[in-house]
């Protein structure tokens, strides 16, 4: 315990406060701010809120972590969950295989998978649809990252929710189809009250990880022209591209504050009974 | 009878359409490395095993596939044990605002992680000389990973029945005694799960590393793969498509192993 | 462990050169020069004079703002190497930033008494200079051409030897490819994803056509009639069908010109003399042409008018080029100097060359080697004359990507009024207000 | 009516849980379902309820052949050992949710729930949610809902073996008289044939996925098929010893019995409930009909008390009404008393002895 | 020897589940801790293991105050009621596991565990791991386990409930010889009467925290100390029928009954066990000492049968021999025996009747 809590003290929290500071002033890499960094006080949240292309980006930002992780992971992974739900063989050991395989292959890797799938020219899915030409990473941005991300981080929902839907006892499920119930039904009136719990750990998670994603950048690098500029991306473009450590930390603080908002909106949404639903 | 054909049908496309959408893309990453003249796009290959071996012409690739390796498993193991000890405790001590707690932990990690913490990192490793280290970059990164672990990991503990711990410590147990013999057996998948998911993030991590490390015999294979572009940044593919390849081999195999040795799942621990 | 030169028990000494760098894979070559020539010849004559010297290269190879962190952020902490390679254009930032310090200031004297400064021509100098004070040696210098393929010039009826006079005469040979079938008939870089390509390969070759420097005399250039005209060749160009506004916008798109333009896909494309040596060359390119020679053409880049560019010249190009510096905390500053002119000298860069051609800072060496390849002599004969640079300041990166940024607009349809607005008002917001900025 | 033929069900794995399996249960009829543990008596229950397909075999309900048709559509109510209670829900939600299912409006079904709660006594309370329920709280609420639907079938797994030894046998007595009442057909499992024989009509004793005896608890207590049915029927666990039939004679247990009827030398299996035997303390002169021992064990049955006699590597055991209770360690005898003893040969009945 | 005394534990949150409590449990005795679900059967063997603390009172075993112990050393050894085998040990592991923690050498513990496995029958199994043994195997390696650290004193709780019926009955039987052999004071937790009276040697009654009675099986069966014990031992629940005494006589359910003693006049509650009634099913002529009524259930015990009357509100319960059971629907009369009855009056017992 000891070890963990000075680990975490000195690796993760004092790093992340200074960063935090670090938001609070003009600092930047090279130039003359970075010999004699001053304390602006509020001043980048304020440009950064007057920004375009910052609320641009947080926009997209919202739309990504909604397309791809609340509705895209979090849906298919349960759907993927349930559907090998007690299924036994070699289908659900292919399944939850691949699934598997696009979250743990390294991200670089990764994005020339993709790039390769998709790419204008000679990409795989215009070979298969006889599309030649279709530029999904142009005229799709925002669409195919989500596509992406959706590929990329499926594998943890689906975990989370097949262990939940273990804890569901079969004797439910098997009361509501007695009764005559659909598979919506079924889902709507046993699963979602049961798996509340996990559904809001996953959400939560998933949407932290989403928020700071980072693995687009190799597939559109925020473009074009800013149209899948998502703000780990901007961060990323500002802060590393443009040196300006300063501001980009201050928009990492917001990113918090913002996960902090979603962490609330779930809460609001699943009412707040974790303890009284989690088995 | 035609109900329970189309529930089948419906199930047999639904997974047709899931291993289609899981697995196209992995198919350049089978083609491309055994490809004379590899490009982006996923073609029968003009069969070699060429780029193999220009690619271990390549003076610092084999080197770089062991850095990561003992940058992952120093990470994963001190993050599993770590968060083992630090979710055991959370979970059987009762503090109040204890998940808030949690969660604020993790907001943080996410702001260490980004682009922006780098100075911080980088300074902080500095002072303690870490730098061109391998602990340096294995601490850093635990850091980062910690509390999303303790928070996985929290649950799993959550699961398990107290009654087998309190059967030990009848017997008079200590506490030690009982994390090793009893607990971290429980939740032996929940560790997989954690170690799996902690070497597949410091694999695939580049920042950190290369901002930390100077010597290029010490770096991992994410800051190997970089160099694999020419003088104006364009990728060479054959060599980058074989070194993907074999960089993403040693994951592949932990997870086969891992899922078969332990199993791969959360919660629950072991079924009685 | 790692930094700056010391002295170890034995009394022999260690020096570090970097460079973003590294065998087997970026940049191979000038790893392997540094490892397999500089070290043993540098640490062998040493040796005559009676010093035990160890030189190690640490060697890098990513992104080019990635190196540029790393080196900062060892500059900041009072490490990193004792010979560092840098951009130019960082070097104004660097020096802002107190990383680094003018050579005499580092090395003492020895510095303006050394025998290379008067065989690189004063422009090329100018690389290393900051606020007048020389903070590195240069290492070469490249220059912007029009590249244009010959096969499809004869198809389109346009001579093998063009070399435009104005921008009209641009489009029109471009009108005439089009007419020919050709499918891309002009690129010339626009956008964001394209990034510093854009800039100087597109903008700032066009604005310094048009007659306006990116900088100058401490003023930015904002929405002028400059940047208005230049922003105008864009709209001409991807609003008729004579570039493919699609590619400016791939994460890839520059990789994918060049294999098109090997491919005879592109008529004409402004780059930079890189292309030559090492995209569509014959036997190592990244696209290989096997008949470069026959098929490749090149030409000046011309002013908006005869006249019109800057110092009232005809045609214009730009040029960049890599600087070594001193690590202002090594411990050996004398000694790193001695390493650093070392490299400079005739020798280690013929060396380096090692039978390639390529524009070197060194006149006396280019006399020497530039002679087998006739393009790089006329970049060196014809373009370096009328190049210009880039203004190494710390805020030029983000100057440069709200270019990117208009060209994107203008590409993407957007009026040229409009985009000069917001060009104007950006550049403003950049470099603390109207007063720093032309209109 | 509900009558299953040739019913199998194999699980993948090879697990044949029920064995081609043939069973007619009358309309109106408890009927319980008793075995062992794993001998497949869920299984058999959740076929009839759909939520298991037979791999061969029928399964009919009032007539008709539901075997191809979804649970739903069976008109069958299923009350789950665990309850199977929606946490989430109130007891009203709870008992009205088949209604819901079945498009009721709200206003009908809340009157329903609430007219089935009142009937078994849960009207106080119907807004409480289960977890603030006790257990037999908790199985009414199971059973009203069951109730609310008016199916055609119950179908009841082990609906008592939850609740602690009190409540249990008072939910007994409740559930006899609600099913008497509602009178409509019911499945009933259980392992505890005490229960069984209490509660149930008929009783289908299965073992390893087949029924071994069907009829009503007077006949499986008296007459019981096979040795199997006779160990596992009876409160306290029938004497089950070898035995041989030697010239007319029955030896058990070193004590020499009359032999019935004609039955052909051999060995036997000789039965005898520790019911049907007396005790005595005293040795019994110049007889060899009662069986000997030391006492081993001697446990309280309330009104009586079951000693288990050690008889070299046999034990006997006996129950003796209160006060005859011998200590521990005296040597005692057990005498059978005539005609209650079963035999079996190769595992089946012979004859009462 | 334990001795608790004054012993309290209450939960955070107010729930006082032990509640200012004095007992003493002699040496060797097999003691029975009785109650329904919720009474602290279970926290009160949690303290006294030292697994909970409790919030007053002191715990004493074999004459030293261990109260401020922890449980490791307080020698003692406990059988959870889900076993708490450790599902990645073997069996051999499993019963060593109390030996690896003191230290014992590994040949030693491994040949300590096959000893006491192969004296509960459990050699065949020692290489298996829980999962793959059956609730009455893994229940025996439970106990094995306890037995291997031969502890001071056993605690047990509800070790038999979750074998099924049949099992547990033999279980019972084996856990009584096991405890006499070994003889070591053990505490048994359990809500099954029937259990307790065939294995304690004394019970203590518990009631929401509290000791009702303590005593041998016989005392607590014949003359429970209040209605609540009354109702709850016997393995058919007691009759307990709201009574008056009126001038010498006892007026209860419609019956007149003679008082047996001087009892000032007023209300009473009137205890019969179901045992002690003989039903008729003939009017008794000029006799007003039966309780009348309607046979609204029967149940089959096996060699007796359980009727219930309904008489008026009131139901009465009396077991019949085989043979003798009446059919639903019809009139009987139920005769209390003579001297059988209990009085009780404020929740205190009078005398028998
Ligand atoms: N889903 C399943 N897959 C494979 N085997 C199963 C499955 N369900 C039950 N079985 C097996 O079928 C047999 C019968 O099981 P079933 O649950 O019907 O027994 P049961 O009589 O209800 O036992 P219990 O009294 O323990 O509930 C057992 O051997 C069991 O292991
Ligand atoms: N950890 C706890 N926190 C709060 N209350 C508790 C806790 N453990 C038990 N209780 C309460 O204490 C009372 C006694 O519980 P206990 O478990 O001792 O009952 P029990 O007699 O063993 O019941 P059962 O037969 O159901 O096991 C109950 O009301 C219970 O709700
Ligand atoms: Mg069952
Ligand atoms: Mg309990």
């Amino acid at each position: 315990m000891l070890p963990g809590l000075v680990l975490i003290g000195i690796f993760l929290i004092f790093p992340a406060l200074w960063t935090i500071y670090l938001g609070l002033t003009d600092y930047r890499l090279t130039g003359l701010a970075a010999a004699n960094p001053q304390v602006v006080g509020l001043d980048n949240y304020t440009t950064a809120l007057g920004d375009d292309r910052f609320r641009n980006s947080l926009w997209l930002t919202v739309q990504y972590v909604l397309g791809s992780a609340v509705v895209g992971q979090a849906a298919l992974g349960f759907a993927i969950a349930w559907m090998l739900r007690n299924r036994p063989g070699p289908v659900k050991r292919v399944t939850e295989g691949l699934v598997l395989l696009a979250w743990i292959l390294p991200s670089s890797v990764v994005a020339f998978l993709w790039i390769a799938l998709l790419d204008r020219d000679e990409g795989t899915l215009n070979a298969l649809l006889h599309t030649p030409g279709f530029a999904w990473l142009l005229d799709y941005p925002m669409s195919s990252i989500i596509v992406f991300n959706i590929w990329r981080g499926t594998a943890f929902s689906m975990m989370l929710y097949g262990a939940a839907l273990e804890n569901v006892p079969p004797s439910h499920l098997e009361t509501a189809r007695l009764a005559g119930a659909s598979t919506f039904q079924q889902l709507r009136d046993v699963v979602f009250p049961r798996i509340k719990g996990h559904v809001l750990t996953n959400l939560l998670l998933i949407s932290l990880w989403t928020f700071n994603d980072f693995t687009s950048f190799q597939l559109t690098a925020g473009g074009p022209e800013g149209r899948s500029e998502i703000l780990p991306v901007y961060i990323y473009n500002v802060a590393l591209s443009g040196g300006q450590l300063g501001f980009g930390a201050a928009i990492s603080f917001l990113v918090l504050l913002i996960n902090l908002v979603f962490a609330f909106i779930y809460l609001r949404l699943l009412r707040g009974r974790r303890k009284v639903v989690v088995p | 009878m035609t109900r329970h054909a189309l529930a089948t049908i419906g199930r047999a496309t639904f997974f047709a359409v899931v291993l289609g959408f899981f697995s196209l893309p992995l198919l350049w990453l089978a083609s491309a490395p055994f490809d004379a003249h590899p490009s982006i796009t996923t073609s029968l290959p003009e069969f070699t095993f060429g780029n193999f071996r220009s690619l271990l012409d390549n003076p610092y690739v084999m080197s770089s596939l062991r850095n990561s390796l003992l940058q992952a498993a120093g990470s994963a193991a001190l993050v599993v044990v770590l968060a083992a000890l630090a979710a055991y405790a959370l979970s059987r001590v009762r503090v109040p605002g204890r998940d808030a707690l949690l969660y604020v932990l993790l907001l943080l990690s996410s702001v260490v992680t980004g682009t922006a913490a780098m100075v911080p990192l980088f300074e902080l490793a500095t002072r303690l000389n870490l730098i061109d280290t391998h602990l340096g970059v294995i601490l850093t990164l635990s850091g980062g990973l910690l509390p999303a672990a303790i928070f996985i990991l929290k649950d799993f503990m959550d699961g398990t029945p107290t009654s087998y711990e309190e059967s030990a410590r009848v017997f008079g147990a200590s506490p030690l005694q009982i994390l090793r013999h009893i607990v971290i057996p429980l939740v032996r998948p929940g560790l997989a799960t954690i170690a799996v998911w902690a070497v597949a993030n410091v694999w695939g991590s580049f920042l950190q590393p290369f901002i930390l490390l100077r010597d290029p015999d010490k770096s991992p294979g994410a800051v190997i793969l970089y160099t694999l572009y020419t003088e104006g940044g364009a990728p060479r593919l054959d060599l980058i498509s074989t070194f993907s390849l074999l960089y993403s081999l040693p994951v592949v195999v932990m997870y086969v192993f891992v899922s078969r040795r332990y199993g791969f799942r959360f919660h629950g621990g072991i079924k009685r | 462990a790692c930094g700056t030169g010391s002295e170890s028990s034995d009394g022999s000494v260690t020096l570090i050169i970097t460079s973003n760098a590294i065998s087997g894979g970026k940049n191979a070559e000038t790893a392997d020069w540094t490892t397999r020539w500089v070290i043993p010849e540098f640490e062998k004559e040493q040796k005559a004079k009676g010093r035990q010297v160890h030189v190690l290269f640490q060697p890098s190879g990513v992104d080019d703002e990635q190196y540029k962190t790393k080196i900062a952020l060892d500059l900041k902490s009072h490490a990193g190497a004792d010979v560092i390679d840098v951009d130019g254009i960082w070097v104004g930032e660097f020096a802002q930033a107190g990383y680094i310090k003018p050579l005499s200031e580092v090395a003492g004297p020895e510095v303006d008494s050394w025998e290379g400064w008067s065989q690189i021509p004063k422009a090329v100098q100018g690389l290393g200079i900051f606020e007048d004070k020389k903070y590195g040696l240069p290492q070469g210098t490249d220059g912007r051409v029009l590249y244009f393929n010959k096969d499809l010039f004869k198809k389109a009826g346009l001579p093998a030897d063009w070399q435009p006079k104005s921008w009209q005469e641009i489009l029109d040979a471009g009108n005439a490819l089009k007419a020919a079938g050709v499918p891309v008939p002009i690129q010339l870089n626009a956008g964001t994803a394209m990034g510093e390509a854009t800039t100087m390969q597109g903008a700032l070759p066009l604005l310094a056509g048009a007659g306006a420097q990116i900088w100058a005399d401490g003023k930015w250039t904002g929405g002028s009639q400059a940047l208005k005209d230049v922003l105008g060749f864009y709209h001409q160009i991807y609003t008729t069908g004579l570039g493919d506004p699609k590619l400016q916008q791939e994460a890839q798109g520059r990789d994918k010109s060049f294999a098109q333009f090997a491919e005879g896909k592109i008529g004409i494309l402004a780059e930079g003399d890189y292309f030559w040596r090492a995209v569509v060359e014959p036997k190592a390119g990244v696209a290989p042409m096997q008949n470069r020679d026959a098929a490749v053409g090149y030409a000046l880049i011309p002013s908006e008018r005869p006249g019109s560019g800057i110092r009232g010249q005809d045609f214009v190009s730009m040029s960049g080029g890599a600087v070594r510096v001193l690590n202002p905390n090594s411990k050996n500053p004398k000694l790193a100097w001695e390493l650093l002119s070392f490299m400079h000298s005739a020798k280690a860069t013929t060396s380096q060359l090692a039978g390639a051609a390529r524009i070197t800072s060194r006149t006396d060496v280019n006399d020497e080697v530039l002679g087998v390849d006739p393009m790089l002599k006329f970049v060196s004969d014809e373009v370096l004359p009328i190049t210009a640079y880039r203004p190494p300041l710390a805020v030029y990166p983000e100057v440069s990507v709200a270019l990117q940024e208009a060209t994107a607009a203008v590409v993407s349809g957007k009026t040229v009024d409009e985009a000069a607005a917001a060009y104007q008002q950006k550049v403003e917001s950049l470099v603390g207000g109207a007063a720093n900025v032309t209109s | 009516m509900i009558s299953l033929s040739g019913l199998t069900k194999e699980f993948p794995g090879g697990v044949r849980a029920i064995d081609s399996l043939d069973l007619e249960i009358r309309d109106g009829e408890f009927f319980a379902l008793l075995g062992p543990s794993g001998c497949g008596k869920t299984t058999l229950l959740r076929t009839i309820a759909g939520l298991e397909t037979p791999t061969s075999g029928n399964v009919g309900i009032g007539g008709t052949d539901v075997t191809g048709l979804p649970p739903g559509r069976r008109d069958v109510a299923m009350v789950f050992q665990d309850y199977a209670l929606f946490p989430h829900m109130d007891v009203t939600t709870n008992i009205a949710y088949p209604l819901r299912i079945k498009k009721v409006s709200r206003a009908r079904r809340e009157a329903k729930a609430a007219e089935t709660a009142s009937r078994l006594s849960l009207s106080e309370l119907l807004a409480r949610r289960p977890a603030q329920l006790s257990g037999g709280q908790q199985q009414r609420v199971a059973l009203a809902r069951a109730i609310a639907s008016r199916p055609q079938v119950f179908l009841f797994d082990e609906p008592l073996s939850n609740l602690d030894a009190r409540l249990r046998l008072e939910a007994r007595t409740f559930l006899k008289r609600l099913q008497r009442e509602l009178a409509v057909t019911t499945v009933f499992v259980t392992h505890d044939q005490g229960e069984a024989l209490a509660l149930a009509d008929r009783i289908a004793v299965m073992n390893a996925g087949r029924i071994t005896q069907v009829g009503t608890p007077s006949e499986v207590f008296h007459r019981p098929a096979d040795p199997f049915v006779a160990g596992f029927i009876g409160s306290t666990p029938m004497n089950l010893l070898p035995a041989s039939a030697e010239g007319g004679e029955l030896h058990v247990a070193g004590a020499v019995l009359p032999l019935p009827r004609d039955i052909p030398d051999g060995p036997l299996v000789y039965g005898l409930r520790p019911e049907y035997a007396d005790l005595s303390q005293s040795a019994p002169v110049g007889r060899r009909d009662a069986f000997s021992g030391k006492v081993a064990v001697v446990e309280n049955l309330g009104t009586a008390h079951l000693v288990t006699l050690e008889s070299g590597d046999l034990l006997i055991q006996v129950v003796v009404p209160e006060g005859d209770e011998p200590a521990v360690g005296a040597s005692a005898w057990a005498a059978p008393r005539p005609g209650r003893a079963l035999l079996y040969r190769d595992d089946r009945l012979l004859t009462g002895a």
